[in-house]
């Protein structure tokens, strides 16, 4: 698809950002590269990958919507150009992936002007590493079943319980943290928290290894682990509606403050590896099923991306909720079926581990098929979320 | 170049006013009960006696005063010339409510109108504008959905032009005052208007499902049309620019339509009980009913979002309108078929009201092409042509 | 597929069945006849498919596999070629699809002597007509939650209830009748009866309509309808086991006593549709998406027949009721797909009712297709059955 | 004209009973714990530092000495000659343990030796009867699963044959003894055995995602090899007429994988408690594996149906055998993806073994063609040639 024309200052911008990318090639690296933020596993790769981030931020390639006032470069509508010129350049991805697309989006929106000039800055220079903390081994699926407890003392708050699924927690300086304040709502019950974690007294961990070899996420422990107050973002007993805030922006709803290519239609490198295919002795890319199977997938995608518009048009919404609260199941299985199409339009090849030269894309369609078990399964399982759509939008009893 | 489309698809406080009027008005004129007295009263009528669709003329007099029927002509040619985005906003609620109507028939022939070049543009926008109906008779035999396979021929007598030939699946025909066509003579195809008065043509009714429609096939035996309805040249040119809105007009209906599936479902499973519980209490229904809400609500967002590129003349138009029609016809079949099935038992009898919107929808998804064919045409110019 | 090559017995008597049928050809009908048997509406349509059985019958075509001793012509294995050949020449269908693909396996696998030589002779020469009493209105879709009670008094039930979904009700002298006789067990609190239903004290039958505006099926009350002893197939208690040996049965898990065509190969239809369809101005049966749709589907429906015969082999059948119970769900949606996928084909012809001249296939397509809902609903819904697919064959915990 | 498939499949006494010993063998020898052990202590040991996969080299005596590496080769050649029947429930209860060894590979060689014409065969049945591994080495660069795309070349020196060229994605090739390929010299191709230690023969090794074989693309460069390894000419026909047993052993292969992931997913979903209740009392969760069941049990029966036409040499074997994979590539898709999600976090990470089963399916699923490459040939019978 064409993209939509641009505006003077658009237009200005690209300009900028290409030039700049031509001008300014990423330098090798001297370790092989993880094929997404969220594989990063060694320190020489975290290294590179910060410095890349934060050469961006100093060219504007990065933070280029947010307001000066919070180390942004101000532009308008100018974030998803700087991306797109990016993944055009071939760059190496923005690490800080965390920072970028859940917690500056959530703190502009919900941040207090404190908490606004202290984290994002350093989000967007790379030098302050986040990571996640919605998931935990015992809520399973059920990502509003927090079990993580925060209790208040005074000005700050006693931090007790284990989360999983955490990227960059090895790395990270940072977890926006949604723990359980009260047991005695469910989802009122829920505070999000700007959590301290590296050297961080009663923070401790570890790191788990996925399905496909690639280590990353890690398992966070709290052991009477302290907060201030003044790291609690929005009210107490608000952190659900904060959560979804920050699930919808990093599910495409917006286009963060630049989270790594986001904007590069998925879509174009799916057509270039049937180009490169066969099937039936014959290019894939004039497969009329594997064809469609393309189609399918472009204009599920392009209805995901006109809904997250769309959830802005308040005439367009009879419940607000509607669209909000289904991005993260459409996104997710998007992903998926995506990577599954092209592991089976590769075929034979699709049998490669990403470091077989051998392997299309690097091995990106296979390992990228499997990572997105984690969008799947993490932050509330889609069957989860399904059911959160039927009784909260559509007000089918509840099957719990 | 054209502008950017509008983040918010062009639907501002016109089109929102228009869109909540419909549905108030409809809501009140039309609800359901109206509708099962009016379409469903006696099965044998249309099915065994062949009797034609039964519609509310009162109410579409009321329908024209209102001023729809002119909704996409130019208001230099006396109509409302609104945007692309309030017609589908108007349109998904014509399909919530089933209305058997000519409006849809009528918008599609006035965007052809609208796209035509010619000395009789003018006069047939103007009569569409002042509460004529229309309908495009364009379509062969064999249900061809390319602009380029009519079957229609003219012939040259003085000024006057004389037409033979059928067109096919002509959509609420009986409810048309003229019809456009488009008639080869030599090697160029001219854009017709034929009153339905015209001496030589005959409808023959096509005995179809829907119950909220009537189709036809129109005969033409040497009908002779003056110089004032031969509307101009290029007629395939003006169905192509026509045909993104044809396209999301029909793909609005299906997914009205298919809002009105979704939550007439939802309504039973709240109420239905079995083994002592809400039927919606079961995932195998609930998740069945969210998976049609979030089909349907990315249809509708590819309605709006390919409205709002044919308000700014974006060149992709045609495939953003392929887009929508694609994903409203799979929107469409999938909430039709749970719709049957999770209403159990009463769902498939006359009784329930399922049916009359299951037909509705069935027809619009294969009309103009359903979503395999929509999705051959996109691949065309999103992967190329084929065994290139 | 070219069908399995043939025994002798069975090449002979194809011989006979290809010549009787090409000797014999229907008479023309006075009436439109329905498209299947579930439509039949008028007197004149009964009458006329009646003395069709019943010369079919006499010719040896149907009940060709059934023991002489019951009124069969006792060949081994030769009832599908004797449908196959019906098919073939285009013949009208049995009209007594009840009596001869659920009444006569019941009762030939759990009947007494008695019985079957009252009940299976009648049958097939249709001149017993059968109805099946398996659904309620209460029940839904869970079958074995049947209200109809059958209260023993001596010799005698006395039957009280409401049935729904009963195809020829209004034509039957007999009904397939499963009752409840006990309200402490759920599923071995049923028994199968043998029910008198013309003219019978007590029993009274009303029409429904269906979504396509067709008739033929209906609604039976029982008031005090009193019931012989002689008349209970099998023991009290016994009636769920029986009913799904009757749907075994009637899901092609057999082929009946000639169920009107079940052995020809429904793909076949469907592709000559193909062939004479349009696809993107190309003949449909050239569109690869349409060819890979069509196999699915033959692949599916030559799974379902696979399936019929693994389950005859113990040693291929770790769990006893695993197919049995499957080919309800399998073969109910593999018809609804093949019917959708013809309406898809058909394209603008699919708009176009049975009685208008151009519908291709006389208007099988839609038609077909919505009928199939009767099949995914009625006799215990779909989703029903998958839960006792996943709590008796998977061990699963019920979902009630 | 062949016998009638009988309906048993001809699955007797003789193929339950090797089926039920491979069971009880495997089930003693081989429990999940010892594959675990064998594939998974180290994650970084195959992904990172590219070790070759492990297999128990012992267990694979056992299995010689048990005789299955000869089921495939004629009695007359020192075989078993087993039925296709009996070998694909064999194969079943390996994929069910997804056990790590040459046997599919060389039974899959052992159909082309058999189907082969030509002196070299018996010589060559004989070895594998006798306890040699084989594996086929026929498939080009691009993964063509056509016979006729290999691109070994071969050529004449004296009574010797010198071959060059490569072949890729050789399954288990680290494992095999000897090697089949086919050879272009002039205008035929002729069907060669390559002994694993000819001079000028080298394997690189595939770095792959399946931690239960090992894949290489092999090399030859000047690989002189004497007459007696010309096993004949023809070699396109003897792949072909093997075609059927191949696509039918893979998919057996499948089937008995998926019917592990079932099994361990229906398991876990017993125990797994979540709202207070085992997730298997939720439809989300029930109902997918009730499909994933019903898909599985299709394709088992599919493949015995095949396997029956095989042994009757049934004209329609191939279709039938593609008919075979096409349904259990798909069900391991199916079964593969639920096995994961709904095993939630903890199937996501590598303490699972589902992970384990998901690639091994995953690699199945694509072997010698999916699903949409086998029904493509299937339509050609089905149907017809394309535009025809």
């Amino acid at each position: 698809m064409p993209d939509a024309s641009l505006t003077s200052e658009q237009l200005e911008f690209q300009q900028y950002a290409r030039q700049w990318t031509a001008q300014n090639p990423a330098p090798a690296p001297s370790v092989r590269l993880p094929l997404t933020p969220l594989e990063v596993k060694t320190a020489p790769q975290i290294d590179y990958l910060r410095d890349w981030q934060r050469r961006c931020y100093e060219a504007g390639l990065v933070g280029t919507d947010v307001p000066t006032d919070y180390g942004g470069h101000g532009h308008n509508a100018c974030q998803s150009i700087a991306n797109r010129a990016l993944a055009d350049a071939g760059a190496p991805f923005m690490v800080n992936v965390v920072g970028l697309t859940m917690m500056v989006p959530t703190v502009l929106e919900h941040g207090t002007e404190e908490q606004k000039r202290k984290f994002i800055p350093g989000a967007l220079s790379a030098e302050e590493i986040w990571c996640q903390g919605f998931s935990e081994p015992g809520a399973g699926s059920d990502m509003a079943n927090q079990q993580t407890f925060a209790s208040r003392s005074g000005d700050e708050w006693v931090v007790n319980g284990h989360k999983v699924w955490t990227s960059f927690g090895h790395f990270a300086k940072w977890m926006i943290l949604l723990a359980r304040t009260s047991r005695d709502h469910k989802y009122d019950g829920l505070t999000y928290f700007l959590c301290p974690i590296e050297g961080h007294p009663g923070v401790s961990v570890k790191p788990l290894v996925k399905m496909t070899g690639e280590t990353g996420f890690n398992e966070v422990f709290f052991d009477d682990a302290v907060i201030p107050d003044a790291l609690r973002l929005d009210d107490v007993g608000k952190g659900w509606t904060v959560a979804m805030t920050t699930l919808t922006f990093e599910r495409g709803a917006g286009e963060g403050a630049g989270g790594g290519n986001s904007a590069s239609n998925p879509l174009d490198k799916l057509i270039q590896l049937a180009r490169g295919s066969q099937r039936n002795g014959q290019n894939a890319a004039d497969d009329p099923v594997t064809r469609d199977a393309i189609v399918q997938l472009a204009i599920t995608h392009e209805g995901i991306r006109s809904s997250s518009r769309r959830a802005r048009v308040p005439a367009l919404n009879d419940h607000p909720m509607r669209i909000p609260l289904q991005q993260k199941v459409s996104s997710s299985e998007f992903q998926q079926r995506l990577a599954r199409l092209g592991v089976d339009i590769a075929g034979a090849r699709s049998t490669l581990y990403k470091n077989d030269s051998a392997a299309p894309d690097k091995g990106h369609w296979p390992m990228s098929y499997m990572n997105t078990y984690g969008m799947t399964i993490a932050a509330g399982s889609n069957e989860i979320q399904r059911n959160i759509l039927g009784e909260r939008v559509l007000g089918l009893p509840k099957s719990k | 170049m054209s502008d950017a489309p509008p983040k918010d698809f062009g639907f501002g406080e016109d089109e929102a006013m228009l869109r909540d009027l419909a549905r108030s008005f409809l809501g009140e004129r039309f609800p359901i009960e109206t509708l099962r007295d009016l379409v469903c009263k006696d099965s044998d009528a249309v099915y065994e006696r062949g009797e034609r669709q039964a519609w509310d003329e009162a109410l579409w007099k009321e329908i024209v005063e209102l001023g729809w029927t002119g909704l996409a002509i130019p208001e230099a040619a006396g109509g409302v010339g609104f945007k692309q985005a309030g017609i589908v906003g108007l349109v998904e609620e014509i399909g919530r409510h089933a209305l058997p109507s000519p409006l849809v028939a009528t918008l599609n022939a006035s965007y052809v109108l609208r796209e035509a070049e010619g000395p009789g543009t003018e006069l047939w926008m103007n009569r569409i504008a002042a509460g004529a109906t229309a309908s495009l008779a364009i379509t062969d035999s064999r249900g061809s959905w390319e602009p380029a396979d009519g079957e229609i021929t003219a012939r040259r007598d003085g000024d006057d032009l004389v037409l033979d030939g059928s067109a096919f699946f002509v959509q609420d025909a009986f409810k048309s005052d003229f019809f456009l066509t488009a008639a080869q003579i030599g090697d160029e195809r001219v854009l017709c208007a034929v009153p339905a008065e015209s001496k030589g043509l005959d409808l023959s009714q096509d005995h179809i499902h829907d119950l909220t429609r009537d189709q036809a096939t129109l005969h033409l035996q040497e009908v002779r049309i003056p110089p004032e309805n031969v509307i101009g040249p290029a007629a395939e040119a003006a169905l192509l620019r026509a045909w993104p809105s044809i396209l999301v007009t029909v793909a609005a209906d299906l997914c009205g339509c298919a809002e009105w599936q979704l939550q007439a479902t939802v309504e039973y499973a709240k109420d239905r009980k079995q083994f002592d519980r809400p039927i919606g209490f079961f995932q195998a229904v609930k998740h069945p009913l969210v998976n049609a809400m979030m089909d349907i609500d990315r249809a509708r967002s590819l309605i709006y979002r390919a409205a709002s590129f044919i308000d700014v003349g974006d060149p992709s138009s045609l495939d953003a309108a392929r887009m929508a029609k694609s994903a409203a016809s799979d929107a469409g079949a999938f909430i039709s078929d749970r719709s049957v099935q999770l209403h159990g038992g009463i769902g498939f009898t006359w009784e329930s009201d399922v049916h009359i919107f299951f037909k509705r929808s069935m027809h619009n998804q294969s009309l103009y092409g359903d979503g395999v064919h929509q999705r051959s045409k996109i691949a065309e110019t999103m992967i190329g042509p084929l065994g290139k």
